[in-house]
């Protein structure tokens, strides 16, 4: 052990590098980061990845690597690429994380932006692809490689193995000793540029947000208090290096509290190794919980019947007692014992076959989470939370305080950070982890961020009741009633559709009076129901105009009505008015995208007699459309649709609030 | 011709007969690998099986009487009367075939395509099965199996032998039992009424085909399930046969069912599939057996016949891995 | 749903290839072991010690033997009887000569006699193969059971043509002859099948283990792919006979005192010990175990049902028992071919991936 | 992560350079019965090539290998391998001096795991006796770790990871077939056989193989000499080809040779065959 911590400035550290030399002594014993390779985990403490990384990190120096130089890190989350990212940063140079399956011309495109001249590939096909590129990267002087598979035959000329590089340092190291190399470290500033993340913004060229040591680093540390995350945690590392949260989840934060990065084998035993680490700490985004949560699903219908009954009893118990047993609240002795038997029969094989055993905290962000899913998590067992955050701000604006979990918000402000909602509904913030800005791009930096540090998030929100952020929708597809209420269609719409009697909702309100709807009924739902109430329909119309249909539809509007009006911001866009179509929606039709999203504009030009109705008063209103059958042939379809009116809520209303 | 000779003729000649009697048993295996490759390894029990229902029926037992006494309290033996020989045999018979159905329906159905050394197990297991419910069925104790074969010593063929001795030797005749005789004419009969089964009947064809192509006989419309009952029966009218002679011979009882064992080395010898195999490897056994007995026995202390068969087959096996009548195995890969 | 095995990963493949990779089998195991070790030997009573306990050791071994022959090498053998008899004599001949001998010593030197015999018998499987090679093996059945018979030298020239063991102890404690105490001979025996089901386990597990089932799975593939049939059969017929021969000297020795060889090696013997690695699985070192235990228990149990509860006659419960037998053999072997051990691991399997169907 | 692998026929290290003959075939004959396999064939294996043979179904291809890892003893010829003669040998002798091979019709153990499949394929690389694995701890585990280790990196070569614990017999068919091609590369041969790596196989999965059989040749300089029906893939791979037909050699050389071979070309597209 040679790590010396004298050399760390006196207020601790603020690098990474700083940190790291800090817990190769605090630390040193301990796993710093596990790789699954060869079928069995090997495992770095904190004092021997040090030394790893000042191997490598040397041989760079001596490969001619400066401060101030780029280095692009391409590939899938291994060891030797996390340790590039300090190993450069311990030389002041810029490490460029790079989406490893990101297609040539984008690459060449960040290469060339970023000015690289140094690219670190994890195996032959990056290599490949960036060799590929060599006549338009005028900047890069060389690669180097983690795994050689492949490789032998290559001409050797600027390209050159991790190890050999690693020989390289510790050459040095015996030659002229570290000094240099620490005292490089120990010149470290907090505002000093850390890493360089492309976003692959929805439009656009990729843009180059700078993020310095302090932006991440109090971030980091921040993000550990509020979790309680110490060095005991382990997490997987599994989501792309050039993704923020990774690099703050498995870089920054593991730096920073000094906790244990495992890295999987290979993508296609990714989940077997996350059942053999069991992670304390998770992040996934909301599609890798759906995708479980389906998975789950189709498993259990595969299974026999008494495992499918025992599963749904145990379920259902689970959605009415999980989370408030999750939450502290006070449950029965009697639906505690069968949650603890269902912990026993269900939950917690169901929690070991997914790795989730240890989890002490799971997030999930990037778009809005179902409530069944995010519900089913937390009901059995899982502290599931969400947190809303951005490229720009280091990940955290807000986060879910344990105990205050709901399915729809996005938490509290995270600490440090002020947010502020502008008069148009975007969400704006300030916080320690606010970027640099955006690399030689200072027209979208100045767009984006304002002289006094606030930061447009593009999306529209709002604080709700319990003080929590709300993301509604883009800020630009919120519109406003006449009496200039904010009008966030997505928003209600979503929110109808959390009803599975629901399919469909198409809201519109945008320069007019109200806000009225359509709806689509769920054959399947709706149709089981109506079984179960010696219901008899012939077909979805018949249906869908039953009385005790639109007797249920107005309930469920009501409800929305209710929890709207419960927000000051949404109460003024409470449903006046729906009707449920005659018709099912159809992209045969042209109604939907065939991803099944809703064509709003499409739809009220073809139903436009349907919202004339909705706005004049009247209660029913006969309407034929043109539908496309199956076998391609057109037809007409007739109906009478009826309309109705919905109880509408004060803010703060009594009634509502009960 | 001297009385060594003659002695070696009656040795040679007992040992044909018994080679004969263990060439029967050998056909009831062959006759069921060769169409399923199973090796039954409840033959044996079956010709046991068979003898004691016939012998059984004979006499006019209750069936499960112990087992009834022992319930109910009654005291149970026999009917009335017992059947007549050649209604018990053909009852009997129906009963070889209700189990060669059962057998099928309840075992070997589910056993498809299991590996060959699980098949064999389910036989053993079928073996005592078999073996506790004819014994429970019928009771356990030795009985006296008469169909009206003959029996005893020919004394004609004592008195013809006799007068081929050379002059002043001392010497009374060979020694030949007429059931062996019987026995060995009823074989000769079966051997030569099952092949031209085999040969000349539509049924006897798809045995064949069976035996030489699964898949090739299913798909020319033959039920291998239907085969598989056809040849379990012919199987267990092979097992009454051999259970009627040896039983004649020897009383009905347990170690009737180790009259088993006695074929294996024949079929090593002969041949799995081999119904001439079968034969011709019971004739060397027999002879072979008789004939060490006689003049290797003495020098080690008798009783080697229970071994001998055995290590001849396996000596002559070293020689010639695919027995008699097998074909040169050439290995593939 | 009762394993919880997440976060139980593995940094060397000495651990991912111990015996028992999951935690809690792992602690399950040492429990059973030491309850056997310290609980039973206190309350061991005659009965349990010959009806249940001592049969279902040496069984075990026995089984662990000719699994290893059948099992793993794919050789199948129907001689178990008459090598269990040399073991036996082996033992008897040992304790009369070299009286002086420790008991660990004389039963593990009949093993190695047993399969010196074992080799000699095994040499047959270099040409035939299958059920072939089966036949054969009752020439080692009949053979040695007749030989033991007929010369008397192995009985020492005893009048009644049996064998008595007399007392020999371990440590200053009688564990053979008429003064021995339950649980002396129990701890012998289990002290025994421990040592060598950890031993088969290993020999298992290894090259040597791969090199028997690569014969049994495609001997042609095996031969060709480096393994040398002639020492991995060879190597099969001595290791099994080694065990099949301690279970002999054991059986006899320390569980019946005195044995008569058509009696007690005869053929049923060795249909026993078959149907035992059968049942219990083949290739399965757990699978002997069980497959001891079925068949020791079941007829226990059976006899108790219908002569102690029924009041049968001893003859009838014989029948139906036997009946009985060979109809849980064909039935286990419909309901799964693969024996008990087979049965584990699937519910095991099952109870790995609960709720999950697979 | 890299590999540690050593190249030239791994344990079985020779002095002979590449492009130096390593088997040499010298007029072999070899019949069952009445029927002639193979009649009077020569050819030549060199150090590091890629050889393939090819023909007609019943051409007598299976058989040559057969012949050249010592299954089948041909009636009449020579084997020179690695400069020495052979006479009547067995096939794990064959391997234990260095010759590997994957089959026609697969022929994995089918129930042992993909791991313990590719350790049996370094059967004859250790070395430890029964007694030694007898008490495990110790030598024997510290050799089977060794040998462990080294599988695992065949299986990380052949990117089979997810399977290593999977009972082979329960595979698909490509995957069993690169299970296969791992075994034979655990003994680190210096002569690799491979038997119709590729039938059966779909596009996708022969690119795989082709790449893998490739990478074998390149990284660890095994000489490979194998049988396929693809002619495109057997052109792409190979450095030299060999024509049989009816048991005798018609055609021998580079790619390029065989294809303008008149006989070559009559046998592939003569009516004589109902390949």
């Amino acid at each position: 052990m040679s790590a010396n911590v004298s050399i760390l400035p006196n207020d601790g550290p603020a690098t990474f590098p700083q940190y790291l030399i800090l817990n190769a002594s605090r630390f040193a014993s301990r796993p710093a980061m596990r790789h699954r390779d060869f079928g069995i985990w090997h495992s770095w403490t904190w004092s021997e990845m040090y030394e790893e990384i000042r191997y490598f990190s040397i041989g760079l120096s001596k490969l001619g690597v400066k401060a101030g130089d780029r280095i692009a890190i391409v590939g899938q989350n291994k060891p030797r690429l996390y340790w590039s990212f300090c190993a450069a940063q311990a030389l002041g140079a810029i490490p460029i994380p790079v989406y490893a399956d990101s297609v040539a011309e984008e690459m060449v495109y960040v290469l060339n932006h970023a000015e690289v001249s140094l690219a670190i590939c994890q195996d032959q096909e990056q290599v490949d692809k960036i060799l590929s590129l060599s006549d338009e990267l005028k900047k890069l002087k060389s690669i180097i490689y983690d795994e050689s598979r492949g490789l032998q035959d290559y001409d050797p000329k600027n390209l050159h193995s991790f190890e050999q590089i690693q020989d390289l340092g510790r050459e040095e190291i015996l030659d002229t000793g570290d000094e240099n190399w620490k005292k490089q470290i120990a010149k470290g500033k907090g505002d000093d540029l850390a890493v360089m993340l492309y976003t692959s913004g929805t439009t656009g060229r990729p843009k180059g947000v700078m993020l310095s040591f302090d932006n991440l680093a109090i971030s980091a540390r921040n993000a550990n208090e509020f979790d309680h995350l110490d060095e005991k945690e382990e997490i997987l590392a599994y989501l792309p290096l050039a993704w923020v949260g990774d690099h703050v989840f498995s870089y920054a934060q593991s730096y920073v509290a000094g906790y244990c990065v495992c890295c999987p084998e290979s993508q296609p035993t990714a989940e077997e190794c996350r059942r053999e680490i069991a992670p304390s700490y998770f992040f996934a985004p909301p599609r890798v919980f759906e995708n479980m949560l389906t998975a789950i699903t189709v498993n259990m219908e595969d299974a026999g019947r008494f495992k499918r009954l025992m599963f749904k009893y145990f379920m259902d118990h689970a959605g009415e007692y999980g989370e408030k047993i999750l939450n502290g609240e006070p449950v029965g002795f009697f639906n505690r014992l069968k949650y603890w038997l269902g912990e026993f029969f269900v939950y917690g094989p169901l929690k070991n076959r997914l790795g989730f055993t240890g989890i002490k905290v799971g997030y999930t962000a990037g778009e809005a989470i179902g409530p069944e899913i995010f519900r089913f998590y937390r009901s059995i067992g899982l502290n599931l939370k969400q947190l809303y955050g951005q490229t720009e701000a280091s990940v955290y604006v807000s986060a879910q305080p344990d105990g205050q979990i709901s399915a729809e918000s996005v938490g509290t402000p995270c600490p440090d950070v002020e947010i502020e909602i502008a008069d148009n509904g975007e969400v704006l913030y300030r916080s320690p982890g606010v970027f640099i800005g955006y690399y030689k791009d200072d027209k979208a930096t100045n767009s984006t961020k304002t002289k006094d540090g606030w930061v447009h998030t593009g999306d529209a929100g709002f604080i709700d009741h319990d003080g929590h952020l709300r993301i509604i929708d883009r800020a630009k597809d919120v519109g406003k009633l006449n009496d200039g209420s904010l009008f966030a269609p997505k928003f209600i719409e979503n929110k109808l559709k959390f009803f599975p009697n629901i399919k469909e909702a198409v809201a519109f309100g945008d320069g007019r009076d109200m806000c009225c709807v359509f709806l689509n009924i769920d054959l399947t739902s709706v149709g089981n129901w109506a079984e179960r109430n010696n219901i008899s329909y012939a077909s979805y119309q018949e249906l869908a105009g039953h009385p005790s249909v639109y007797k249920m539809m107005e309930e469920h509007v009501e409800q929305v009505n209710k929890e709207l009006s419960s927000e000051e911001m949404m109460a003024g866009s409470q449903i006046h008015r729906f009707l449920v179509l005659h018709k099912e929606l159809d992209p045969d039709d042209g109604e939907l995208t065939r991803t099944q999203k809703v064509r709003r504009s499409f739809i009220a030009d073809r139903y436009g007699e349907l919202i004339e109705a909705l706005y004049d008063g009247s209660t029913e209103k006969f309407v034929e459309t043109e539908v496309v059958f199956e076998d391609g042939r057109k037809g007409k379809i007739s109906a009478t649709v009826e309309i109705c009116d919905v109880t509408v809520f004060a803010h703060g209303d009594k009634e509502a609030a009960a | 011709m001297s009385p060594a000779f003659l002695n070696f003729i009656e040795i040679v000649l007992n040992g044909l007969m018994a080679g004969i009697m263990y060439s029967l048993v050998a056909l009831g295996f062959v006759l069921i690998f060769k169409a399923s490759g199973i090796f039954n390894f409840a033959q044996g029990v079956m010709a046991l099986f068979a003898a004691l229902t016939l012998v059984g029926l004979q006499t006019g037992q209750v069936p499960f009487s112990h087992l009834i006494n022992a319930i109910f309290g009654t005291e149970l033996h026999h009917w009335g009367s017992g059947l007549h020989t050649v209604l018990a045999i053909l009852f009997t018979m129906a009963l070889m075939i209700l189990l060669a159905w059962v057998i099928e329906r309840v075992v070997l159905k589910h056993l498809v395509n299991q590996e060959p050394i699980i098949l064999f197990m389910a036989t053993i297991g079928l073996a005592y099965f078999l073996e506790g419910f004819g014994d429970l069925m019928w009771g356990s104790d030795v009985k006296v199996l008469d169909v009206g074969l003959p029996s005893g010593g020919s004394l004609w063929w004592e008195d013809v032998t006799r007068t081929w001795v050379t002059e002043g030797s001392e010497y009374w005749g060979m020694y030949i039992d007429r059931l062996d005789v019987a026995a060995t004419s009823v074989a000769v009969i079966l051997v030569v009424g099952l092949s031209a089964f085999s040969q000349y009947t539509a049924t006897g064809r798809a045995l064949r085909a069976v035996a030489d192509d699964h898949q090739a006989a299913m798909s020319v419309g033959i039920s291998l399930r239907t085969i598989w009952v056809i040849v379990w029966s012919i199987a267990g009218f092979v097992a009454l046969v051999a259970g009627i002679m040896w039983g004649s011979k020897s009383g009905v009882q347990f170690s009737l069912s180790l009259i088993a064992l006695k074929a294996l080395p024949v079929l090593i010898l002969g041949g799995f599939t081999s119904i001439p195999g079968a034969i011709v490897g019971g004739l060397i056994i027999g002879v072979g057996e008789k004939l060490a007995e006689a003049y290797v026995g003495p020098l080690v202390g008798g009783a080697i016949e229970n071994w001998f068969a055995y290590m001849l087959a396996l000596a002559f096996l070293l020689v010639r891995p695919q027995g008699l009548f097998g074909d040169r195995i050439i290995e593939r890969i | 749903m009762f394993y919880r095995e997440a976060g139980d990963f593995k940094t060397s493949y000495a651990a991912d290839q111990q015996t028992f990779p999951i935690k809690s089998e792992r602690w399950l195991f040492w429990a059973f072991i030491a309850i056997a070790f310290l609980v039973v030997p206190f309350f061991i009573n005659d009965y349990w010690n010959k009806a249940v306990l001592m049969p279902l050791l040496i069984y075990a071994m026995a089984a662990l033997g000719l699994n290893i022959l059948t099992g793993y090498c794919g050789q199948v053998s129907l001689g178990t009887g008459g090598f269990m008899a040399v073991g036996a004599y082996a033992c008897y001949k040992l304790m009369t000569a070299f009286p002086g001998m420790d008991m660990f010593s004389v039963v593990i030197l009949s093993g190695f006699i047993t399969a010196g015999v074992g080799l000699l018998f095994g040499i047959p499987s270099l040409r035939i193969k299958g059920f072939y090679l089966a036949v054969a093996t009752l020439a080692a059945q009949f053979f040695l059971v007749w030989m033991f018979n007929k010369f008397a030298w192995f009985y020492n020239y005893s009048a009644s043509g049996q064998i008595t063991a007399p007392e020999r102890t371990v440590f200053g404690i009688a564990v053979t002859g008429p003064s021995t105490t339950p649980w002396a001979t129990y701890l012998f025996a289990l002290t025994f099948v421990f040592v060598f089901g950890w031993v088969a386990r290993n020999l298992t597990r290894g090259r040597l283990g791969r090199s028997w089932m690569a014969i049994r799975d495609m001997d042609i593939a095996a031969e060709i792919i480096g393994v040398s049939p002639l020492r991995a059969k060879l190597s099969a017929f001595g290791v099994s006979s080694f065990y099949i021969g301690m279970a002999g000297a054991m059986f006899f020795a320390n569980y019946l005192g005195a044995i008569e060889v058509t009696e007690a090696f005869g053929i049923e013997k060795s249909f026993l010990v078959l149907f035992m690695v059968i049942i219990g699985g083949l290739g399965s070192i757990l699978g002997s175990f069980l497959g001891a235990v079925f068949l020791v228990l079941l007829p226990v149990l059976l006899k108790n049902i219908m002569v102690g509860y029924l009041g049968w006659a001893t003859d009838l419960a014989a029948h139906v028992q036997i009946m009985l037998i060979g109809g849980l053999i064909v039935f286990f072997l419909i309901a799964e071919p693969h024996g008990l051990a087979q049965l584990w691991r699937v519910t095991k399997e099952k109870l790995r991936l609960w709720p999950f169907p697979y | 992560m890299n590999m540690h692998y050593s190249s030239a026929g791994g344990a079985h290290r020779d002095n002979l350079a590449k492009g130096e003959t390593l088997l040499q075939v010298d007029n072999i004959s070899l019949s069952f019965g009445g029927v002639k396999a193979i009649q009077d064939v020569s050819f030549d294996i060199k150090k590091g090539e890629i050889r393939a043979i090819i023909g007609p179904n019943g051409a007598g291809k299976t058989s040559m290998l057969n012949v050249i890892n010592g299954f089948y003893h041909p009636q009449e010829g020579t084997i020179t391998f690695r400069g020495k003669e052979r006479r009547r040998m067995r096939p794990h002798v064959a391997a234990q001096q260095g010759i590997s091979r994957t089959f026609q019709n697969i022929a994995l153990f089918k129930g042992m795991s993909v791991l313990d499949n590719i350790m049996t394929g370094r059967m004859t690389l250790q070395k430890r006796n029964m007694l030694w694995h007898a008490l495990w701890h110790g030598p024997a585990q510290m050799e089977e770790l060794e040998h462990r280790a080294a599988v695992e990196k065949i299986i990380d070569f052949l990117e089979i990871e997810a399977i290593r614990k999977t009972p082979s017999g329960r595979l698909p068919y490509g995957l069993q077939k690169r299970v296969e091609l791992g075994r034979a590369l655990a003994a680190e041969p210096a002569l690799l056989l491979l038997d119709e790596p590729m039938a059966g196989m779909n596009l996708e999965e022969k690119e795989d193989m082709s790449r893998f059989i490739l990478d074998v040749n390149h990284q660890f300089g095994t000489t490979i000499a194998l049988i396929e029906h693809d002619m495109g893939v057997v052109m792409d791979l190979s450095d030299r080809v060999m024509v049989l037909d009816y048991g005798r050699k018609i055609g021998d050389g580079t790619p390029d040779d065989v294809r303008k071979n008149r006989d070559v070309i009559d046998a592939y597209l003569g009516v004589s065959h109902d390949d």
